[in-house]
């Protein structure tokens, strides 16, 4: 029962216009596919390394393919047919393109049935190694087992992959349960993913196979150690959703930001771009048993978390129905929100506490991630650290799921060594010592708390209403989220976009949707 | 005794030494907190005496250490400096011009230029932070202060973030600027250094740097490294918009840019 | 309505026994007068000073008769008499015994009557000087005002009462409420006051006239230009409880530090002594209209605070009781208690909410006086700072009255002058944004916040019953109180404690029960 | 590149050169903060950076300023110190004698001495601070290790607290003392000094000094200060009733007090 009253008709209500919001953009997605959407096609037919110029083999091929004008058709047709043709595996065809020695969309054609056939067969493999990750990390929870919710998450971001794995292994011994590795600020505005250990990066480390690896070895190590299974994060938002997705689930990554509105409003990325690799990038989240982390939190970085608060619930309805629709499950839907209203507001904490218990009563299943305060930090650390504290507080009375931790030199560094031991120590202390409180108080029936979330809930399901009616690519180019106005054509990515053949044919869609459940949704 | 012979450092100050300052007037107590990459135990907190003795702190006592593993410790000292300086000698660069308010701004451009000025925002390289130059550009401004876009004798052109250099200049040439203001918010590893370095490389290139007021700011920016790196300003956390319009547009006076 | 479903009967219960126990103590109270409450007498009528080796004056007066064996009929008798043979002033009195040139025990005496008659008019033009301090104090939190409760306090200890000066105006600019100049270690133990502005003290500055009003005329200074009325805290507690009461009556202090058990316990005064003196000093409090704080919450730094939290409550309800007996209403009750559970304790939170309520709603008008951490705090000052945000949440939730900050530094060092900005900035954040908390949540009927307070409150009956059987004198010699045991005739003091003779005669504490309205109780 | 060649300074750490490390080994980084007796701005900022400066440090950046009032600012601040120390050279004053356990403690006093050995407690001067000692004398002990008194082959005798040096040195003397554990918690103004040192001047003034163990502990003491006031051994924070026992017992046989 709701400890907030809230009302399950308007819920529902909100519910039923997101999903209809979902379903428009979903048909709008399934006719489309992009650069991206093919590169992770080769990735997950183990397609990796680089050219003479670092110019990673996915690209370097689907570019092939794309300026022979054949790419409407998925990349999987004209790569299979060369491995059958051949004789060679995907590896061996991406080197031959790179060297020049074969063009892909000139050798004849084998019927399409031999084709899907062997790319099917092909695909299965690929999955099943992504299924065996999947066990292990299940083995893991169910031998050396896992932190108590809320999770502790906390970032690393030294720049370079050697050093994250010291700061991480030290996060790890001191409690985090989730370690995030931060990428480099302008990674997620290049259309390919670099290649290899990096060992420099500003404000971040770059996404790459190779770094998710040592930092995958370094965290299994530590957590056998510590018998506590530490996860995994890294980000798949950007020019690169699915292909990022595609080596987490190799990499076996845990968790992983995934947020189409992320890129379009805070990275200028063409949002049908974003979208359609959002989708496929989920698909592969949910197949490998990933947490997805939405990027609500983010609207009240630019715009005032009081009002901005329905338009957060707003878009979590939206997020959620996208995300059923890749066929993720809702114990891998953590969606995101975040503690940002201005310390100096009266009662402030009570808004924050309705927002965060509504937040869980509506999404009872979502390992909701709970952002720190960001926007209000200042260089004054000892005000930041009571403002985590109350961060922290909320977590806990509201039982979130990810709890990120915020640093108290939030406004000045990304985390120091010991900026993140201070701020688990804190948080540890927190959630112990208040473990159950939640449990043992009560909301006044007629107070601020209560009627807070009803006025919230009430003024997302009109957002999402109005969305239902103008479509929400329209809304987004009106500035309905975040206060960031986006135009359909406009942003980094575009050209990547593709118009989906009548004969596309992407086996790994094919599988997951099979996989996944998701027939009923086909087109 | 009378107040008049007793000598009170704390109300008679002597500003040409000046120390920290605890609960005994002079006494240098300050608090320290860093970590060491060696394991914990009483070596780790000899260790951060001495190291607090090489930085001239006496009396150092380490009130608490904890293990971050790996062998690293994090400690947190209490110790007091010997150390003073004469605050009498300081000198701060500061923008100095007055700062007027939006109407004093608008009319001192309609005598002084006779026409609306341009200027243009932008959040420079891999900086994707807009809020802080939408806080001096955009209509609604920021603390309650209308942002350039309101002013009607500025032409403002918010550029957004991650915004090249290079686009930065073209729109510059294109929309004739009379200022250009950048705004650089990652300042990790020093990032915004070459970033910023770079566009003033690029204006002088094409010969434009003396024709406009180029001025930047952030969060960890101030005037004196604006003017290191050749900008004609630089402006830190908190600025408003009549703080940065106050200072192009006598600026440009002074510059005869009219 | 009580949120923790306290039962009324049990409250009277435990009050009626706490009642009793009060009244057996004030007959034997009432039997005896001490050195300290005849100095106390002729400090009421302005006896100051310090003869050639600094002891002050009401000490050598006050010896002297005792020497002679005549303190049992009250020191006012003697010294009267001597003003009116000799024409001279009290003050005047007192030089001359210093000089050696006066015995006043030695002069004839004249009818009780006609010296009763003189130094009841002396003493009442001193009750008036007290009087009008009041009014000034009423005046100013009329004009000026007062800040919200609860009220932000913080001490000063630099053991120079210049320097204190400059932190005191420090605090009271950042928005502290009180403040509380802490004394120097030893001084509890000395059986005078020591006199004149002092610059050199360990753990704190002496409690002198000349400190007070030197203290005293900078918050009046400070607080007029930020508008609002800082009050000023000192220590009665210790050997000259009734001469410290007194200072503060004269020089118009607005709270004190005023419990003999924190005497007996923590200083190993002699328990005949203290009480008798407390009884004297709190009647001068209450007519001076300072808040009281009692010393409930030191228990908790010798014993466990989950286990002793009965004893405090029980102490608590005693120390209700014989206020009372003193004149002073509950509106001066600061009783005291403290948030000293062990940070590591699961659900500790829940256990000092649940404390703090119910000492709420016991005392219901009393500006309850909570404590904070300090036995669990460690040189680690950020946690400590964690520590003192979660004590800060628990006074505003419950409405406490007088919030004595917590020190990020406790274990450390006393306060440096940005220890206390930090603390009032953070109580001041916490305060303002989690305002009506309190007012907005319930506690679970079955929950263990309410279950903790019933066991708290029957533990606290219990004892109480106890205590009336076998007395509290005994009750505190079995070390039924913060685990410390002390006798009836050991500790420091009892040389000066003194049985009244039939004809026993103070002429304050006559105009004072009159004016508290005490006759009924009077033996 | 393999693992091999990869010079990794965190891992391969050279100890004779530590230094403080934030986010990038070595960068030696480090965070202050301390009040000013100065009126708050950019000035107060400067003499911030400047001290930091006399300090050794570089890249200080005052990231927060506070005004206290009555021309006192608050200041913090993060800066670099490009001071190293040698950990491989640092050697600390340390009880050596192995930690015994209850029942080891006593079996070793009956096997030494054949007989009960006699230590006094107290917190002396005007320090009141009793649970300290208590932790170490009484019954119930700390942390769930039992006090002396409950030791079979002690007699412990806890004097309590603002025990005068002269009382304590006469009761050692009645009871014939073989060890006396003195705690000072108070130590502001370092009072804890001349009262520690008048008493290892009164025993020496009885002849008593060589004939006894005399400890002292508390939270700001360390074994080092105690020998250089003379004592045998000082301890710090967290002790427990056999880290003394067994210093005591084993120092007694060394110096052949029987
Ligand atoms: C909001 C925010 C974001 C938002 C940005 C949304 C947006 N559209 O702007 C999001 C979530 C997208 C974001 C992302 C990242 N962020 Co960010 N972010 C912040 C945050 C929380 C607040 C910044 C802010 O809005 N301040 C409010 C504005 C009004 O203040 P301001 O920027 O200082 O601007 C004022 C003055 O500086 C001045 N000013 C600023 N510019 C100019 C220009 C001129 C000409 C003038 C005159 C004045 C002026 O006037 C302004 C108004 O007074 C800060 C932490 C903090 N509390 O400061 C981190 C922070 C800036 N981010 C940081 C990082 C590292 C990132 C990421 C790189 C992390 C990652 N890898 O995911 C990403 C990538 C972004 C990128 N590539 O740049 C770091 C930077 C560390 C450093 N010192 O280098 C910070 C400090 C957080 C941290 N501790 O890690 N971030
Ligand atoms: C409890 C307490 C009190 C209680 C004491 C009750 C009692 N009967 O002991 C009361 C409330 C009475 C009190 C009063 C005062 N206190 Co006090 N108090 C504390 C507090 C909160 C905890 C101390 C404690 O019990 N620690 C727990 C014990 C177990 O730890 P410990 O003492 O370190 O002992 C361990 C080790 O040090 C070692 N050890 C200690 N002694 C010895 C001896 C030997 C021989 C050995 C081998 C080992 C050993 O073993 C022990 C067990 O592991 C501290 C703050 C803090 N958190 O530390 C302030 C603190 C010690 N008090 C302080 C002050 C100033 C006072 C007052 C003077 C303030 C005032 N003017 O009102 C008064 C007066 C007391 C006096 N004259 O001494 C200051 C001292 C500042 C300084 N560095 O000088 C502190 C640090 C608080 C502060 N920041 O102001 N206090
Ligand atoms: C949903 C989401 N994706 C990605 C990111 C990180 O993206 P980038 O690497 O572009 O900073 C964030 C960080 O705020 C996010 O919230
Ligand atoms: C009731 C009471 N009186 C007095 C004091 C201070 O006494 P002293 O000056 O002896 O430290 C305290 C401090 O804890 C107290 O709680």
């Amino acid at each position: 029962m709701s400890k907030l009253f809230l009302d399950p008709a308007q819920v529902d209500r909100a519910r039923a216009a997101a999903s209809e919001i979902a379903d428009s953009l979903q048909a709008f997605i399934l006719e489309r596919t992009t650069v991206a959407v093919e590169r992770t096609v080769l990735r997950l037919y183990g397609l990796d390394g680089v050219d003479a110029d670092y110019v990673p083999l996915p690209n370097v091929v689907v570019d092939q393919i794309k300026d022979a004008g054949m790419l409407s058709h998925g990349a999987a047709k004209f790569v299979v047919n060369a491995v059958l043709q051949q004789g060679l595996t995907v590896q061996e065809v991406g080197e031959a393109v790179a060297q020049g020695t074969l063009d892909v969309c000139e050798l004849p054609l084998l019927p399409d049935a031999q084709i899907q056939a062997k790319a099917t067969e092909l695909a299965q493999e690929s999955l099943a190694r992504i299924k065996a990750n999947r066990e292990k990390r299940d083995h893991y929870l169910n031998t050396i087992g896992e932190g108590k919710k809320p999770y502790l998450y906390v970032i690393v971001a030294t720049g370079n992959i050697h050093e994250d794995v010291v700061q991480a292994k030290t996060a790890a011994r001191q409690g985090a349960d989730i370690v995030a590795v931060i990428r480099s600020t302008g990674q997620s505005l290049i259309d390919y993913v670099p290649y290899g250990a990096t060992t420099e990066g500003f404000g971040g480390t770059y996404a790459t196979q190779e770094n998710f690896r040592i930092m995958r070895e370094a965290l299994d190590e530590v957590g056998e150690e510590v018998g506590r299974y530490i996860r995994l994060c890294n980000y798949c938002s950007g020019l690169c959703m699915p292909e990022i997705a595609a080596m987490g689930a190799i990499e076996r990554l845990d968790v992983m930001l995934n947020d189409a509105l992320y890129g379009i409003l805070f990275r200028d990325i063409n949002m049908q771009r974003t979208l359609v690799d959002q989708n496929f990038s989920r698909m592969i989240n949910s197949y490998a048993g990933v947490i997805i982390n939405t990027g609500e939190d983010n609207y009240l970085t630019t715009a005032d978390a009081v009002e901005q608060a329905p338009s957060v619930l707003a878009s979590q309805f939206i997020n959620e129905q996208l995300a059923l629709r890749s066929g993720l499950p809702e114990e891998q839907m953590g969606l995101g929100h975040a503690f940002e209203m201005s310390p100096e507001l009266e009662d402030g904490f009570l808004l924050e506490l309705s927002q965060a218990q509504m937040a869980r009563e509506i999404f009872p299943k979502a390992p909701l991630k709970y952002m720190p305060p960001t926007k209000h930090m200042t260089g004054n650390i000892f005000k930041g650290h009571v403002q985590d504290t109350l961060f922290n507080m909320v977590g806990v009375m509201t039982q979130q799921g990810i709890q990120l931790l915020g640093m108290m030199t939030e406004a000045i560094h990304t985390p120091l060594i010991h900026d993140r031991h201070i701020a688990i120590e804190g948080a540890k202390y927190v959630f112990n010592n208040m473990r159950s409180l939640g449990d043992e108080i009560e909301y006044k029936k007629d107070g601020k708390i209560v009627k807070r979330a009803h006025q919230v809930l009430d003024g997302a399901a009109q957002i999402l209403e109005e969305v239902r009616e103008i479509g929400m690519l329209e809304a987004i180019s009106r500035g309905m989220f975040a206060d960031v106005k986006r135009t359909l054509t406009g942003g980094k990515g575009l050209a990547g976009v593709v118009t989906r053949a009548e004969n596309y044919f992407n086996p790994f869609e094919t599988l997951l949707r099979d996989e996944l459940g998701l027939e009923a949704i086909a087109r | 005794m009378s107040t008049a012979q007793r000598y009170e450092p704390w109300n008679d100050r002597d500003l040409t030494r000046v120390r920290p300052y605890g609960d005994t007037f002079d006494d240098g107590v300050v608090q320290l907190s860093f970590s060491l990459p060696v394991p914990p135990g009483e070596e780790a907190a000899e260790a951060a005496r001495q190291l607090a003795a090489k930085m001239g702190l006496v009396e150092a006592s380490v009130v608490h250490q904890h293990d971050l593993g790996e062998d690293f410790t994090f400690v947190i000292l209490y110790a007091k400096t010997q150390e003073t300086v004469d605050y009498t000698k300081i000198k701060v660069a500061k923008v100095d011009s007055p700062r007027m308010s939006f109407y004093e701004i608008n009319d001192f451009i309609k005598e002084q230029f006779g026409r609306k000025i341009t200027i243009l925002g932008a959040c420079t390289g891999t900086d994707a932070h807009t809020v802080g130059i939408d806080a001096i550009m955009n209509m609604k401004g920021y603390n309650s202060e209308y942002g350039l876009e309101r002013y009607p004798m500025v032409e403002a052109y918010n550029l957004g973030s991650q915004v090249e250099n290079d686009e930065l200049v073209a729109k510059a040439i294109e929309l004739k600027a009379d200022a250009i203001l950048v705004s650089q918010v990652v300042t990790q590893k020093d990032v915004h250094i070459p970033n910023l370095a770079q566009l003033i490389e690029l204006l002088e290139a094409e010969g434009l740097r003396d024709k406009m007021v180029v001025v930047c700011g952030g969060p960890r920016l101030n005037h004196e490294l604006a003017l290191e790196l050749g900008y004609d300003a630089g402006f830190g956390p908190g600025t408003l918009a009549p703080d940065v319009a106050s200072y192009v547009v006598q600026e440009m006076v002074k510059r005869g840019l009219t």
